[in-house]
């Protein structure tokens, strides 16, 4: 394993912890459960090992773990996603009768 | 050539899901950043599917559909569900990170391309991502009360708990140290699996929403290792995302309760429930969903402080329509928004926007509490603890110290509930016993419901 | 030229970004003058070329060529580490007298 | 094993830098700041020199003495040449990453390591540091009026930079097709050197804070690309913040003066100067430093407005003896901040925290300005465009859009110049004339020494 990768990827892990605690507290507190679940379909990005474990068929066993990952990741992207878009749907800055 | 295509789709894809989050800050963008999110997974996906490595897609597929056929029902459940929504996408998470993690030490174990680093990291990963699983089922469970909700706790649990976490930790040490001894590997995953479950079972089931955004960050941590693993920073990245948001909102909701992650963890909240009542019997002064029909209708300003109960009783509608009466009449009508009324963060803000009501109404608790004294009336729908003056003034109270709203300011408060018990503390609220409270007892969706239309047939009387 | 780490160091620029535009906006008004000289020092990190360059001795000219670039890193280190805590130093909540 | 630490010290030393800037964000926190940026470079050279490729530490530690040398008289330069200052740093660090750049492409020829990224790399770095290098000494010789300040234009310029630029691109992808094209390497460095030069001669000696803290952010991104040179994320993270930092700062000076990136750059602002004096002859009200210490004397709320005249004067500790009798008498006394007063961002801040002023009582434009017609008397000091209300109300102004503080707001302004000489943009300004203004003619220094001094005497007069 090659050190400046490990490293490199220390590197990140530091960074995208920086940009994540300065995104995260900009969010509008109004928008907390939605928040949640935003989250969740963006930490579904496990899809991307799953696809490769699914794919590249090395054993019956793996490829059944793959597939079940496949399915538990692909299960969070969708629902993920379309829950958050169904609450912010409601959130209006004037309703729309008054 | 398709290599860098995937790392170019990487690289936009974690720029978007940033972009995603940031976007997030107010509303009126909130929307393009689920767009963002959608676009940045659609990338990530692409790229992935490139890979030289993949040599057939029918599994995949399979797999895709089956997983879109069960995700699209989990989005359709109803607002009150959420949090059990949540749970179960945590466990479906850290199940895929763990079985990631296993399929990799199995494949590298075969062709032996175990090194330390790389069996480090997956022992990481499987951890996480096993007790994340079993612990956001047990979650869900207890939010859906399929598990008893109440905290079970024994003599020496902490002490149990720990030996496994240092028998699990020092298996995992075993296969840093000798990454063919597959033997121990099996044991790490039990021993998350059992961990998830250990850990949940003393927390009380008002205490899961804490949890989950606890488990949350801990799914954000197994995809970092994940990211390690698979040599792969777009994983690193969107699991740092995760983490960090996981973890801001449980430090937001222990704030918000004057609680520490200790208290929340092992404090086994919710068990001794209801020391309250001393029984020094007190006097509620009770009134009729008219009667406080009358009080609304000479009010100039009106502050409704909704709470758990506005969110069981799915009453929120019926709000709107007393909201819609009163603004009709010229009334000033805001929303005090506590950040941990209900049971999840911005719970309330979901829900009244469900309702139609512009967040424009939505008034956070720093906002709106230097105005209370100028209102006139404060009806409080379901609402208990968020409203306890004991937290400001009670040194003895276990809600001492958490920021309130100060309701009982209000020149005269108007409190719906169903009766006498007290909220998710299982402490008394002297607000209810206030000179200038009335309570109106009874479901808040039918109670509202009576008010609105008391209101409507004044109008209709008035007009005729 | 690994491609692996030349994309690490794409996604450190793309965070690094985002962290630099989070962290400068939230610099108090006050202090952007000592701003300016303290990003001035942290831009002397390329002191750390310039010492490989100087150090490694390859040949006559880059010696020279690094050894100048150490001297004006140095200098900019020095001079701006020293000239913003300075101004900081000025920084007073409440003045001494009043 | 010494990669390792070289390696955790350079991950050590970019997080170090990041909290550098973090702890900014308030002046507590800030000489904290200034701690972990040592630190953080403390580190990074210690991981440096630990490089086993160095084979002799004797030059380096003859040419970090002579930078000591040379740096720490540069650090007690008076506030006032504190632009200067910036700009001679910029240039030195463009000259580093200009040396760096060539040395590496000198070293990677003769070894036969050059390959397309790597020159298209070093290309970058080198036409920015060195473009860097003579810009910033042009500005800082505007800056210290060794060259002359005014624009300098002539027809076809713009064509004039565009095709050395052509060309420098244009030698640079030769040699990213064939790095071996060894001729064309001083060709990019002779352009990126002259380009430097060409591009600041058409500015105003007055846009150079602007243009300062622009060759700031190329600076930053010259040690960007010499990270992609080394293979180095410490370089890319620190240059990025750099640069970040260069561009907020100079976008927030455009914005304050309502112009834009393109007009600062290709404007020739100030070149026209003084259209002014449409002669319709107007009148000022002059008075003397006594009247304007007796206006001080009866007020009960005094807002003082520094400017660039304040700082030419170093009327600074006159300014706090004026504010002392004042606040000793119990009369409210703020200072209000433009963004763009005097001639770099923050400018006066520093000025009045020299004099030992307390940065309490030192207000943002947008704070002080709803208060402005509460207030009884504004000291201009020296300011001129930013309260010129032309910017409001007239616009036809070339400043109109610049917001501005509104000191014509206060029931008496007393403006302190030496003459009826315009400001920085070279406009008149109605304020002036104002029937609420006294002007008191003279040095900044000599007119608020002698009001200082009124204030005394009445003070002893009074004891007396
Ligand atoms: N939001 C979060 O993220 C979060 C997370 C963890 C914990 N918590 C905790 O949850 C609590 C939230 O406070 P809260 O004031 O919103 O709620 P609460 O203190 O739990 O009180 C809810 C009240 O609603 C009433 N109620 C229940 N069902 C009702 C119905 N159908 N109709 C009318 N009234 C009904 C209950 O009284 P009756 O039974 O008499 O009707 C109860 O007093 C806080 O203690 C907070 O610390 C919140
Ligand atoms: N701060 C920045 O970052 C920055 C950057 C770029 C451009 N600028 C520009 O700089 C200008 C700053 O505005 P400003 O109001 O501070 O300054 P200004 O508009 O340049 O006016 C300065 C005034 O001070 C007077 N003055 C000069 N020397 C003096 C002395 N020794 N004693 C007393 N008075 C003296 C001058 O009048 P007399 O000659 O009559 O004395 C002049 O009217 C703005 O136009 C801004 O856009 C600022």
């Amino acid at each position: 394993m090659n050190q400046d990768l490990v490293f490199s990827m220390l590197f990140a892990l530091m960074l995208a912890t920086f940009v994540g605690f300065a995104v995260i507290q900009n969010v509008s507190r109004l928008l907390h459960t939605p928040l949640m679940s935003l989250t969740n379909a963006i930490s579904a990005i496990a899809v991307v090992g799953s696809i490769l474990i699914a794919g590249e068929q090395k054993d019956a066993l793996t490829t059944v773990l793959g597939g079940i990952a496949v399915f538990a990741s692909v299960t969070n992207i969708v629902s993920g996603f379309l829950i958050t878009d169904r609450m912010l749907k409601m959130f209006k800055e004037k309703g729309p009768k008054s | 050539m398709s290599e860098i295509v995937t790392h170019l789709s990487y690289l936009a894809a974690a720029t978007l899901f940033i972009f995603s989050l940031r976007w997030l800050n107010r509303p009126a963008s909130a929307r393009r950043g689920v767009a963002a999110g959608v676009a940045g997974m659609s990338l990530a996906i692409f790229g992935t599917l490139l890979h030289p490595e993949i040599i057939t897609y029918s599994w995949i597929a399979i797999a895709a559909i089956a997983g879109i056929a069960v995700g699209y029902p989990l989005s359709r459940v109803p607002l009150t569900a959420v949090p059990q929504r949540t749970a179960i996408s945590h466990a479906f998470g850290g199940l895929a990170a763990g079985l990631v993690g296993t399929a990799k030490y199995l494949i590298w174990l075969h062709e032996g391309e175990l090194t330390s680093f790389r069996v480090g990291a997956i022992v990481v990963e499987v951890l996480l991502g096993f007790l994340t699983f079993t612990g956001s089922l047990m979650a869900a469970g207890k939010l859906q009360e399929i598990i008893p909700t109440r905290p079970i706790t024994y003599r020496g649990q902490n002490a149990v708990n720990f030996l496994l976490l240092a028998i699990a930790i020092a298996a995992g040490l075993g296969l840093i140290l000798d990454p063919t001894r597959a033997y121990l590997f099996p044991v790490v995953i039990a021993l998350s699996l059992s961990f998830g479950v250990l850990l949940i079972i003393p927390i009380g089931g008002a205490d899961m929403p804490t949890v989950i955004s606890l488990l949350n960050s801990y799914a954000g941590l197994a995809a970092v290792a994940m990211g390690f693993v698979l040599e792969n920073q777009l994983l690193i990245i969107a699991g740092a995302l995760d983490g960090a948001s996981g973890f801001i909102l449980s430090v937001i909701m222990c704030r918000a309760m004057n609680r520490s992650f200790t208290n929340v963890l092992f404090g086994a909240f919710g068990q001794v429930q209801a020391v309250a009542g001393a029984v020094e019997e007190r006097v509620m002064k009770s009134a009729s969903a008219h009667d406080a029909a009358d009080y609304l209708a000479n009010a100039t300003r009106v502050v409704i402080v909704p709470g758990y109960g506005m969110a069981v009783a799915q009453a929120q509608h019926r709000v709107r329509e007393v909201y819609d009466s009163l603004t009709k009449r010229g009334i000033d009508v805001k929303f005090a928004i506590h950040p941990v009324a209900g049971r999840m963060p911005g719970h309330m803000n979901v829900l009244l926007a469900e309702a139609d009501i512009p967040y424009s109404a939505l008034l956070e608790m720093d906002e709106i509490n230097p105005d209370m004294p100028q209102c006139d009336v404060c009806v409080v729908v379901g609402a208990n603890d968020v409203v306890n003056p004991a937290a400001r003034a009670d040194k003895t109270s276990p809600i001492f110290g958490m920021p309130i709203i100060d309701a009982d300011k209000a020149r005269v408060v108007i409190a719906i509930k169903r009766s006498k018990n007290p909220g998710f503390a299982g402490i008394d609220n002297a607000l209810f016993y206030a000179e200038n409270t009335v309570m109106v007892f009874g479901d808040a969706k039918g109670v509202i419901a009576e008010i609105a239309t008391a209101l409507k047939d004044e109008e209709s009387a008035a007009a005729a």
